[in-house]
């Protein structure tokens, strides 16, 4: 297997990661055996439609998912080597925020709306750290300058409810590092914001990346953001990764049908175009996953064999992968 | 926030006059005489209710006895009882204090109890705990009060002897120390306060338990989690503060409850309160009684709303600082 | 699939409100079947000794002071609980729906006085009106119980209703109805009607069992519907009387009641997670 | 978490068997005003009736006709200078409790008091023959008669209980009942007003230097229990030591089933009866009234609803009052003779067995009953049930009692269940009975027995008298304007620490003075110590 290597060597290793949630139709499977690396230092996307299983990942890693959901016996998640999952209670507290650091997309619902913001930085600091609390204080309205928010002395008094979006936003960053983690998971951290305070806070995370030398899990659904910032992308559908690559090499020859109807739909200046092409259909429901490859329904090459057998993830070349049949038939891709 | 009060008082004395006037209209507009001056003796005269009648103005047309009543009430005078010739404020003041302990104690009970349930099921949502409180909570919050305090008070004071059946105080303890008169009316207090707190507890938890569990589905819970914070603060201080708002409404709202639940409660355990003095009033139609226990009760359940409101503000900077 | 259908699938996919609507289903029918049954709850079979006896053969749950037999009055009185809770959660959401209708589609100035009306009403202490009520009147029949507890309990239903429609006016389908020329009645049938039906319904079937309580209540103190009617409320004041001696007399109707008001809740609860599925 | 609490509170006071501890007397009623003239409920008139004297007391037997029924109080003695006057010699050892004397400007003050039609005392019209009291000198006092009539002490002394002049003439009489005086008295009785909690407790201690002697019991408390199973309950328990009367037949048995509670058996001052309108038709036509009574088993009826603890009531007295007797005439249980009295005022049986008149009327009327009484309703289903097998058909009407007392004292009623207290006089039974009384709630007129009663009103002794009276409630059973229906066994609850327990009927603590503790070290009182 030629999988692509990491650039340096991997911070997190995720395998066979399935995450099962259950309910009154039955099990869902939002996510199904996912292999993931993140070197250290790294920054990489994991793309998908929502409802796809990307963002079920990122809690996976930390342990996050609540009953009804659990994550499957045989999954395995290693931070630097460690089996996050075989952790105790404690251990992977002291993980979680500390280590590895999680981004939420809608700032104002991931703020405790009754709670100081800069009291909810201290505390965090204070969870993993033994510094008193005007120390933690201290670090906390630092955080909130670190992040390029003005006053930070009289914001960190503030209310969540008392801040605007880009700050609220600023805010969430400045609590993920507070404690300096070797790696962020930020789960379409910009998705709430309009466009020019997304840039903003997209370059802010890049200078901290830079400065604090942390390794970035970047969720979205948005190619445009992963093309200008990401090494390596993951393409996540219905609950499994269907295409690996640089991210070079996913804009210039995607392998997998659904990555290519992705690029299909962002808006590019560089070429003209009627309109913009959807995929078209649904994603389908988590408890019924269709047979063979998931995307056969709405994908326009599908066959036979797609339709009853479910392809694994092949290579492609040049650390490029993907769960499609064409790859070993590419022929056939000009039959429709 | 200045507008917010004054509107807010506005209301609570509207609905104070209002329960005063209706009261009014409907105890004297009713068929049926108040026992004037005959009770247990039953061989009074009709002359001697006749007179009685006219020295209450009860003979004036209703218009005359109701501008009357309201003159008084102006002045702060309530009126005289029929039945116990005593100052209808004299009797409020001697009972009103011992309904505030035992409402005050149940409420406190019922809250504490109430909100620890409530967040111990919350806290192993669907789990077995969870299911087996659900069930308790269910059952607690179906039981009426009355039938409760009866069967406590046959369980715990009659077959087991563990109570006193009856009463505030033992009437040999006159004598003993502070602590031990202290702990007499602690010990006469445990089954009713036990009775209307079990009941409203459920509420409570039934109630604090469904908060939680939306405040702990809320995106800043997994985040919390995330940061690395042990369950328990994740729980007491995240969880717990968002969803305490409804439950201090709640609470303030369950004052007539626990108005209503005395006059149930404190005849069956002879407690001498506001509600033996309203239900004692009800059945001798004593007029000036009746009325008065109403506007009590008004004025109790504004002002517990007016603080609810207020405990509410302190509670969640989202409402303290908007208004 | 419709929402209503989605709320059935629901409903019925849940253990405990399944078990709440098949217990409130038992007790319609005991209720109706059985007097056919048991002795008649107002006939004494003894004249020649009233007395309260133990549960025997003859009397599964004993009989009273007056020698009646407590099983038959025990489903004697759930007609009582059963029409006056059902029939003034019904009457009073069906109160409170029309003026949350009214407040919500008329002008500014009716909904200000209508709610204005509504919050005082709100502050009222309900019970011991209800207590001054019943207390004046004489012979109540269940109807006037059931219409009196109904007339004091709809406030906050026309509040929910109320705020409903205006989240709906703005509505696009309200709206585009509107520019279709659809007004007045129909609106309110075709559309509003259909939207605010479930927070009405969820919220009457929860009182349902905090009105049977409050009717027992009144019951209890001797008000209400009043004595040779079983109620289960004026049978425990009955057994009250012999509590220490014949405990049966009030443990039957406690029971009836506790069991009566726990299947209301089940039933509730499950038709307000039907719903509203988003907390469970 | 409750209940943790409440098994720490459980057994840590129990009541202490200390012979100076207080005799508990459990009571379902508070007290409303402790002032005489005032007060009309049971509890109020127990308590001020120890704090406040009269001229002369009855002595057990009730005799109310003869001075040598009457023992003396405040008057040390008194004599009859004239058929209509009487003089009083107060006992110059009277004190108030504030320790200013008795006097006889106090006795005429009260007889103002409770003749003022401000106070509006309920006893007041007990006291239309007296024309006037006036004080001779400090220690002599004089009341003058309207008329002579035997009962002349009986009514001077019986109704009033003195009140201090000094303390209450600066009130005016329209305030007396509010006045702070009534809820915490200054009296000249056995016993002084120590505290009373509204709803909860009242307190007297005996007043040790009483100039009549030292009570045997140091300090009494009323304990409220407004349940009356929970208030035989604290007997039980040994919270409490006496109980005037057990009105239940559950509750007696209760009683009845323990050993450190004994029940002491006193003649009732109560009858219940079936009074019909005799404006309203049937009931003006005597034939029917018989025919109704004698279709009706009382024996069977009373037994049924009170087994042992009531007996058939032998007219319209109670077995407290002297005239009672089982001699009285009485309409026997007979309904061929009941059938018999109606065919001939021409009333058929109808196919189904229900009488109708020549005009094809039913014979139905309404009965209200006083939702108040449990044995009342009882007794009325039973009636009922009687009636109905006889042809009669009798509804049942239950009215709260202030409604019930409206419709028959306006004459809207057909029949109606009420109950009497006497006091103990026969006298007393003309207001319900007598053409044109107040109480006359039926409209019953009889020439023959207003004879019959007017000549007993003149008998100058209880033996004259007598049997005048039992020939005149003969009379009215054969008249038969009511079916008299019970009188309850009265019994009285007391524990067996007590001794030397004797009850006046009419007033249950009358002789309390004289009740003794029994003084054992700790005797049967810690019976439940209630281990958890």
């Amino acid at each position: 297997m030629s999988a692509p290597a990491p650039a340096r060597a991997p911070l997190l290793e995720v395998r066979d990661l399935a995450v099962n949630f259950m309910g009154f139709d039955g099990v869902a499977r939002a996510v199904d055996g996912v292999d993931l690396v993140v070197g250290e230092g790294e920054t990489v996307g994991l793309v998908g439609e929502s409802g796809c299983g990307k963002s079920v990942t990122a809690l996976a890693v930390l342990r996050l998912i609540e009953p009804p959901g659990h994550i499957a016996h045989g999954s395995s998640v290693r931070l630097e080597g460690r089996d996050l999952l075989a952790l105790g209670g404690k251990e992977i507290r002291a993980v979680r925020g500390n280590h590895v650091a999680l981004v939420f997309q809608e700032p104002l619902s991931a703020l405790n709306p009754v709670l100081k913001v800069g009291d909810q930085i201290a505390e965090t600091i204070r969870a993993h750290e033994a510094v008193t609390r005007s120390t933690a204080h201290w670090r906390a309205v630092e955080m909130l300058a670190a992040v390029g928010i003005p006053d930070a002395e009289r914001r960190a008094a503030a209310y969540p409810h008392q801040l605007s979006g880009g700050t609220r936003q600023r805010v969430l960053l400045a609590m993920a590092l507070a404690c300096r983690p070797k790696l962020l998971l930020a789960d379409e951290p910009t998705t709430a914001l309009d466009v020019t305070i997304q840039a903003e806070i997209l370059e802010l995370l890049d200078d901290l990346q830079k400065k604090l030398g942390m390794a970035v899990l970047l969720i979205t659904h948005n190619l445009g953001i992963v093309a200008e910032r990401t090494r390596r992308v993951y393409v996540m559908y219905a609950g499994q990764i269907v295409e690996e690559a640089t991210t070079e090499r996913l804009f210039a020859r995607p392998a997998h049908p659904y990555t290519e109807g992705l690029l299909a739909a962002i808006p590019r200046l560089d070429v003209r175009r009627e309109r913009l092409q959807a995929i078209p259909g649904q994603v389908p429901p988590a408890t019924a996953w269709p047979p063979g490859c998931r995307f056969h329904p709405r994908c326009p090459y599908a066959w036979d064999k797609c339709r009853s057998e479910m392809p694994p993830l092949l290579p492609v070349g040049e650390g490029q992968r993907a769960r499609c049949w064409l790859v070993n038939e590419p022929q056939r891709k000009g039959m429709k | 926030m200045l507008g917010f009060a004054a509107r807010r008082l506005a209301f609570a004395v509207a609905s104070v006059a209002a329960v005063v006037v209706i009261t009014f209209l409907l105890v004297h507009a009713a068929p049926g005489e108040p026992m004037l001056g005959t009770a247990d003796r039953t061989f009074a005269s009709p002359d001697v209710i006749a007179r009685q009648r006219a020295l209450f103005g009860l003979d004036r047309p209703l218009p005359v006895q109701f501008i009357r009543y309201a003159g008084n009430l102006v002045r702060g005078e309530l009126g005289t009882s029929f039945v116990l010739h005593r100052p209808v404020s004299s009797i409020l003041a001697e009972a009103l204090p011992h309904t505030l302990l035992l409402g005050g104690t149940a409420l406190v009970a019922s809250l504490l109890l109430g909100l620890a349930v409530g967040a111990l099921q919350a806290a192993r949502h669907r789990s077995r705990t969870d299911t087996l409180l659900g069930a308790a909570t269910l059952v607690f919050y179906s039981v009426p009060v009355f039938w409760l305090g009866l069967m406590l008070l046959l369980v715990f004071g009659e077959q087991l002897h563990w109570l006193p059946v009856s009463g505030m105080r033992s009437a040999a303890l006159e004598d003993g120390s502070a602590l031990a008169r202290a702990l007499d009316v602690a010990r006469h207090l445990v089954l009713p306060a036990a009775s209307l707190a079990l009941v409203q507890a459920a509420a409570f938890a039934r109630f604090q338990r469904s908060a939680l569990v939306e405040s702990l589905a809320g995106e800043h819970i997994r985040a919390a989690r995330a940061k690395g914070l042990p369950e328990r603060t994740v729980l007491l201080k995240h969880a717990l503060r968002g969803a305490l708002a409804p439950t201090i409404t709640l609470a303030g709202l369950s004052v007539p409850y626990f108005l209503a639940g005395s006059v149930l409660v404190e005849s069956i355990f002879g407690w001498p309160g506001l509600g033996r003095v309203a239900y004692d009033a009800i059945f001798a139609r004593d007029y000036n009684v009746i009325t008065a226990v109403a506007l009590v009760s008004g004025v109790l359940v504004a002002a517990s709303n007016l603080l609810a409101d207020v405990a509410v503000a302190l509670a969640d900077p989202r409402v303290r600082l908007e208004r | 699939m419709s929402p209503w259908r989605a709320a059935a699938r629901r409903f019925g996919r849940n253990r405990a409100a399944v078990v709440g609507a098949a217990l409130v289903g038992a007790l319609v029918l005991a209720s109706l079947l059985g007097p056919l049954v048991t002795p008649d709850p107002l006939a004494q079979p003894d004249p020649v000794r009233l007395q309260d006896r133990p549960p025997s053969a003859a009397h599964l749950f004993g009989t009273d002071p007056y020698s009646r037999d407590v099983l038959s009055r025990t489903l004697s009185g759930a007609r009582v609980s059963l029409v006056v809770g059902v029939g003034a959660a019904l009457l009073a959401v069906t109160l409170g729906a029309g003026v949350g209708l009214v407040a919500g589609l008329a002008g500014r100035r009716t909904d200000q006085l209508l709610m204005r009306g509504v919050d005082v009403a709100l502050a009222l202490p309900r019970i011991i009106l209800l207590l001054a009520v019943f207390a004046v009147w004489e012979r109540v029949p269940p109807v006037a119980v059931l219409g009196v507890i109904a007339a004091t309990g709809w406030f906050q239903t026309s509040r929910i209703v109320r705020a409903a429609v205006l989240s709906l006016r703005e509505a696009d389908f309200v709206v585009a109805a509107r520019a279709l020329g659809a007004g007045g009645a129909g609106l309110v049938r075709r559309h509003l009607l259909p939207h605010v039906a479930a927070p009405v319904i969820v919220s009457a079937s929860l009182d349902v069992g905090n009105i049977i309580l409050l009717e027992a209540g009144l019951s209890y103190l001797g008000l209400g519907v009043r004595p040779p009617t079983p109620t289960w409320g004026n049978m425990i004041m009955d057994g009250k009387d012999v509590l220490f001696s014949a405990p049966w007399v009030a443990l039957a109707p406690g029971c009836a009641l506790v069991l009566t008001v726990v299947a209301f809740n089940l039933a509730g609860d499950g038709l307000r997670d039907a719903f509203d599925p988003k907390v469970a | 978490m409750l209940f943790a609490a409440a098994a720490v509170l459980a057994g840590c006071a129990r009541r202490p068997a200390t012979p100076g501890a207080p005799v508990v007397i459990a009571t379902t009623g508070d007290a409303d005003v402790l002032l005489p003239p005032v007060t009309s409920v049971t509890t109020g008139i127990n308590v001020s009736d120890l704090l406040f004297c009269r001229l002369a007391e009855l002595k057990l037997g009730l005799n109310t006709v003869d001075d040598s029924g009457f023992r003396p109080v405040l008057a040390r003695s008194w004599d009859h200078p004239d058929s209509l006057t009487i003089v009083f010699h107060l006992d110059p050892r009277a004190r108030w409790q504030d320790g200013v004397p008795v006097r006889a400007a106090d006795v005429a003050y009260t007889f103002a008091v409770y003749r003022d039609p401000a106070v509006n005392a309920p006893l007041a019209p007990f006291l239309a023959a007296i024309d006037s009291v006036v004080a001779r000198d400090s220690l002599t006092v004089a009341f003058r008669f309207r008329r002579w009539y035997p009962e002349q002490l009986y009514d001077a002394t019986y109704h009033m209980r003195i009140l201090p002049r000094h303390l209450l003439d600066t009130i005016p009489p329209a305030r007396l009942g509010a006045a702070p005086f009534g809820r915490a008295p200054v009296g000249d009785g056995p016993y002084r007003f120590v505290r009373w909690t509204a709803g909860s407790e009242i307190v007297l201690a005996a007043d040790t230097t009483w100039f009549l002697g030292r009570p045997g019991i140091a300090r009494l408390v009323w304990r409220v229990t407004p349940e009356l199973a929970t208030a035989v309950s604290t007997l039980l328990a040994g919270e409490a030591d006496a109980m005037e009367v057990i009105p239940a037949r559950g509750q007696l048995e209760r009683v009845q089933h323990d050993t450190t509670v004994r029940l002491v058996p006193y003649p009732s001052p109560f009858y219940a009866a079936i009074v019909f309108n005799l404006r309203r038709p049937p009931f003006g036509d005597r034939d029917v009234r018989r025919a109704i009574a004698m279709a009706v088993d009382r024996p069977t009826v009373v037994q049924s609803v009170f087994g042992p603890f009531a007996q058939v009531a032998a007219g319209a007295t109670g077995p407290m009052q002297w005239i009672w007797s089982d001699a009285i005439r009485q309409l026997p249980f007979d309904t061929a003779a009941a059938a018999r009295a109606l065919e001939a005022r021409g009333w058929r049986r109808g196919g189904s067995g229900a009488w109708r008149s020549a005009r094809g009327a039913p014979l139905a009327f309404t009965l209200l009953v006083p939702t108040s009484s449990g044995v009342r309703q009882q007794a009325a289903v039973l009636l009922q049930d009687e009636l109905k097998r006889f042809g009669v058909d009798m509804r049942i009407q239950p009215l709260e009692f202030t409604v019930m007392e409206r419709r028959t004292q306006t004459g809207d009623f057909d029949a109606a269940f009420i109950s009497r207290t006497i006091d103990p006089s026969p006298a007393s039974l003309l207001q319900w009975w007598s053409p044109g009384a107040s109480d006359n709630i039926g409209r019953y007129a009889d020439t023959t027995f207003a004879s019959l009663t007017s000549a007993a009103l003149r008998a100058r002794t209880r033996a004259e008298a007598a049997p005048l009276w039992r020939e005149a409630l003969g009379r009215l059973n054969e008249e038969a304007p009511a079916i008299f229906l019970f009188s309850p066994r009265n019994n009285a609850a007391v524990s067996t620490r007590l001794e030397n327990v004797t009850i006046r009927p009419d007033s249950w603590l009358a002789t309390v003075t004289t009740w003794r503790v029994r003084e054992t070290g700790s005797g049967a009182r810690g019976r439940h110590t209630g281990q958890p």
